[in-house]
C-alpha cells in the first residue's frame, strides 16, 4: 500500500481495489476557475491517474478570492489559468498526469477529448458549454457532473449516460439569461460545497462503487442554511434531442452555437447568441452598475465599459466588444456576464 | 392552496422566501404563466420546478396542498 | 471597492460594509491538518485580518491526499504544518496577518490567544483540545465552529456563548474512543463539506450578519447522500459546567487533562488519559490491523509498532510510547489513534 | 413502533442502516442500555440522540412512532 492514499484505501467505499480503479482512471475537467481549480486539486491529491483541465482565461486579481490553486504572483504574472493550475497540481502530486489546454473548450475540442475519459467534471461558467459536454456524454457514453453556483447558491446534479435524465431533459433549452458570479457575486464556501459534492460523486465514478452514485439533484444556500435534494426520477423526457431514442446531438451543431466574428478593420468582435430571445436589459443594467461598472443604455441597448474594451449588448443578446480582436477573448467577457 | 418556494435570486427578485397561491388544476406552465405576469420575475421557461421534493415537467397538472419549488438553474462556475 | 474582493462584495450577505468588518476581524485556527489547511484557505482569500493557526504536527506523505496547503516538496523536508501553511498563505494572500504557531493547543495557550480573537475554528483532531476550546469560548466570549469527519461522514456546529448549546451540553464527558482519520480512514469530500460549513459560518459571524448563523446541528455523510440538520433548542444543559450559571470549565483544570510524562531513563514517555473507563482493545487491534500496523495483544494491553516508535495501550486508555522522549510527539501519536 | 437510525461508525458495527423496535415509554438512556446490551456497539454514553430531527437527553422519553436517530461525534479532522 502507498502510504501517500493509506487514509483514503482505509475508507471502505475506496478500499485497495477502488484505489487501484482511481490511478488508472483519466478525467476531463472543463474550466479552471472555481470549481475546476478546486476539483482538480481533490482529484489529483487523490492519485487519480490523469488530469486534463481546459480554460481559456488568465488569472486576474478578482480571482484569488475563491480560486484555490492560484497565488498572488500567478495574478501578477497573468498565467492562463490552466498553466498556473498545472504548475500547482504537479507540485501537489508528481504521479498524476496533468494534461493543461489553454483554449476554448469548443465542442470540437470537446468530442475530441471526451473519447479517452472516462469522466467530465463541469466547471465552466455558461450554458452553452454545459449542453455541448452534455451532448458529448451521451454521443461518447461517458458520465458527467453537473456543478455551479452564485452567491451562497449552489447545485449539482450527476449525469450518466443510459440510466440518469441529462441536462437537456431537465432544461429543453439554454437559459438566455443565467446568474453568472460576476454579476450575482459569489462566496467561497458555496464553491466548497459545490465541489465536495462533485467530487464525492467522482470518486464513486472513478473507483466504480455505481450503487452509490447519488440520484438527486441537489441544490442548496450556505448563507440562508438551504439544503434540497429533489428525487429525478420522472425527469427523463422521451423526445429529448441530447438523449432519446430520436438523439440529434443539437448542441454539437454548429447552427446552434455563439458565433463569434471580427468585424472588418473595426477592432470589434460581434457575438450573436445561440438562442433566440430577448433579455432584460434593466435588469443587466442594475447587476452591470452595482458592481461598479459604467453603463450607459437605452432602450435598445447597454454599453459597459470595461478593463479596455467597451461592450454593447442588444435586446436580442447580440453584442459587440470594442477594443479586441481576439476571439475567445470576447466570448469570455460575454459568457461572463450573460452566461 | 399551495406553497410556492424560490431559490436563489428568484428569492431575491420576489422578495420573499414563498407565496401562498391556489395552483390546484392547474399545470406548472400555467402557473410560470400567471407568477410572470404577476412579479418582476426572469424568463421563467428554463427554471426547474418541483412539486413535493420530485422534479416535475411543464405538463404536469397540480393538486391542492403541493408544495411547489422553483429554481432556476445557475451558471457560474 | 479592492477588485480582489468585488465577487465577495457584490454579494448581499456581505457587501462593502461586510467585507470592510472581515478585514477588520481576527480568527483563531486550532489545528492546520485537512480541516484547518482548508479553513485557513478559504478565510485568508476572503481577506480576514489576521489569522493566527497553531499546530504541533509536520507534514507527512499520508496528509497530501487532502491537506490543501500542502506540496510534496513540505513533506520531503517534514516542514511543521503551521510553518508550511504560512508559507502558502501569505503567497495566496499578503495582505492577511498570519501568525503560525508550532505547538501543543494547551488549555493556557488557548486561554492567552482567546482574550484577542474574534472567533476560533476547530480543526484539531482530539475531543480533550475541542472541550478546552469550549470552556476557552464561553470564559472569553467568543464564538467557535465545531468541525469533524471520518471516513465520508461530517459534522459541524456553531456554538455562540450566551446563544447556543455548547459542546458539553452535547457530550456530557468526552467521548473515550472517538473514530479518528487515523483508524476510520477519511476522504476528501468529506473535509471539503465540512470546510464548507465552518467557513460559511466564518464569513457570517465575521461580517456580523447574526442572524444568518446556522442553529441546527448538522451531520453529513457524502458517500450514502445523507444530509440532515438537528434542532437544537432543547438542548441547552442548564447545569452543563460549561456554560451553566455554575460553570467551573472542567477542562481547563489541570486536573482534566491527559498527563504525559518521560519515564526515567527509558526512552519512553506515559500517557494518562484525562477520562475514566474502558476501551475496547479488540475492536481497536482489529482497527490498527486494516491500517496496516502490526499489532499484538493480551486481553490486558496491546502492542502496535509505528514508524521508529511502540505504543502499549492498556484497557484504561493508559499508554507508553516507547523510542521517544518528545512529549508532545507521543500526545500527537496517541491522540492520532485514540481519538 | 419506533425507527432507529444509525450514522457513521455505529452503522458499520451494525452492519443495518436502521433498526425497528418497540421503544414507547422508554427514556433514551434505557434504549442505549438495551442496544449496548443486544449489538456489538462501541459505549453509547456519549453518543447524541435526535428524536424526530430534533437533540434529545438521555432522560427525554420516547413516544410511539419516533424517529431516533444516533449520532457519534467523530474527532477527525
Amino acid at each position: 500500500m502507498n502510504e501517500r492514499y493509506s487514509r483514503q484505501v482505509l475508507f471502505p467505499g475506496i478500499g485497495k481495489v477502488g484505489q487501484e480503479k482511481i490511478s488508472r482512471k483519466s478525467v476531463l475537467i472543463i474550466g479552471a476557475g472555481a470549481l475546476g481549480s478546486g476539483n482538480a486539486e481533490v482529484l489529483a491529491r487523490a492519485g487519480v491517474g490523469k488530469i486534463t483541465i481546459i480554460d481559456r482565461d488568465y488569472v486576474e486579481a478578482s480571482n484569488l478570492q475563491r480560486q484555490q490553486l492560484y497565488t498572488e504572483e500567478d495574478a501578477a504574472e497573468k498565467l492562463p489559468k490552466a498553466a498556473a493550475a498545472e504548475k500547482r497540481l504537479k507540485a501537489i502530486n508528481s504521479e498524476v498526469k496533468v494534461d493543461a489546454i489553454i483554449g476554448d473548450a469548443t465542442p470540437i475540442l470537446l468530442e475530441e477529448l471526451a473519447a479517452d475519459v472516462d469522466l467530465m467534471i463541469d466547471a465552466t461558467d455558461n450554458f452553452e458549454t454545459r449542453m455541448a459536454m452534455n451532448d458529448v456524454s451521451q454521443k461518447y457514453n461517458v458520465p458527467w457532473i453537473y456543478g455551479a453556483c452564485v452567491g451562497s447558491f449552489g447545485m449539482s446534479f450527476s449525469v450518466i449516460p443510459g440510466k440518469t435524465p441529462c441536462l437537456n431533459c431537465l432544461l429543453r433549452a439554454i437559459p438566455l439569461q443565467g446568474m453568472t458570479c460576476d454579476t450575482g457575486g459569489i462566496i467561497s464556501p458555496a464553491v466548497q460545497m459545490v465541489i465536495a459534492h462533485q467530487t464525492a460523486e467522482a470518486l464513486k465514478i472513478l473507483a466504480e462503487d455505481w450503487d452509490a452514485v447519488r440520484t438527486t439533484f441537489v441544490s442548496f444556500d450556505v448563507w440562508r442554511n438551504q439544503y434540497t435534494g429533489l428525487k429525478m426520477s420522472k425527469a427523463k423526457f422521451a423526445g429529448c434531442l441530447s438523449c432519446g431514442s430520436e438523439r440529434t446531438y443539437p448542441y454539437l451543431d454548429h447552427e446552434n452555437m455563439t458565433k463569434t466574428t471580427v468585424l472588418c478593420g473595426r477592432d470589434t468582435v460581434q457575438i450573436r447568441p445561440s438562442v433566440q430571445g430577448e433579455i432584460s436589459l434593466e435588469r443587466l443594467a442594475g447587476q452591470l452598475s452595482s458592481l461598479g461598472y459604467t453603463v450607459k443604455g437605452n432602450p435598445y441597448l447597454l454599453s459597459v465599459e470595461m478593463s479596455g474594451e467597451r461592450m454593447v449588448i442588444f435586446k436580442d443578446g447580440r453584442a459587440l466588444i470594442h477594443g479586441t480582436k481576439d476571439l475567445t477573448h470576447a466570448k469570455s467577457l460575454y459568457q461572463r456576464i450573460l452566461g | 392552496m399551495n406553497k410556492v418556494l424560490f431559490f436563489a435570486h428568484l428569492r431575491d427578485c420576489l422578495g420573499e422566501e414563498f407565496l401562498m397561491v391556489e395552483a390546484k388544476g392547474k399545470t406548472v406552465a400555467e402557473l410560470k404563466t400567471e407568477l410572470n405576469a404577476s412579479y418582476d420575475l426572469p424568463k421563467m421557461d428554463t427554471v426547474m420546478t418541483a412539486i413535493n421534493e420530485e422534479f416535475a415537467a411543464n405538463d404536469e397538472v397540480i393538486q391542492d396542498g403541493d408544495v411547489i419549488a422553483f429554481i432556476p438553474p445557475v451558471s457560474g462556475g
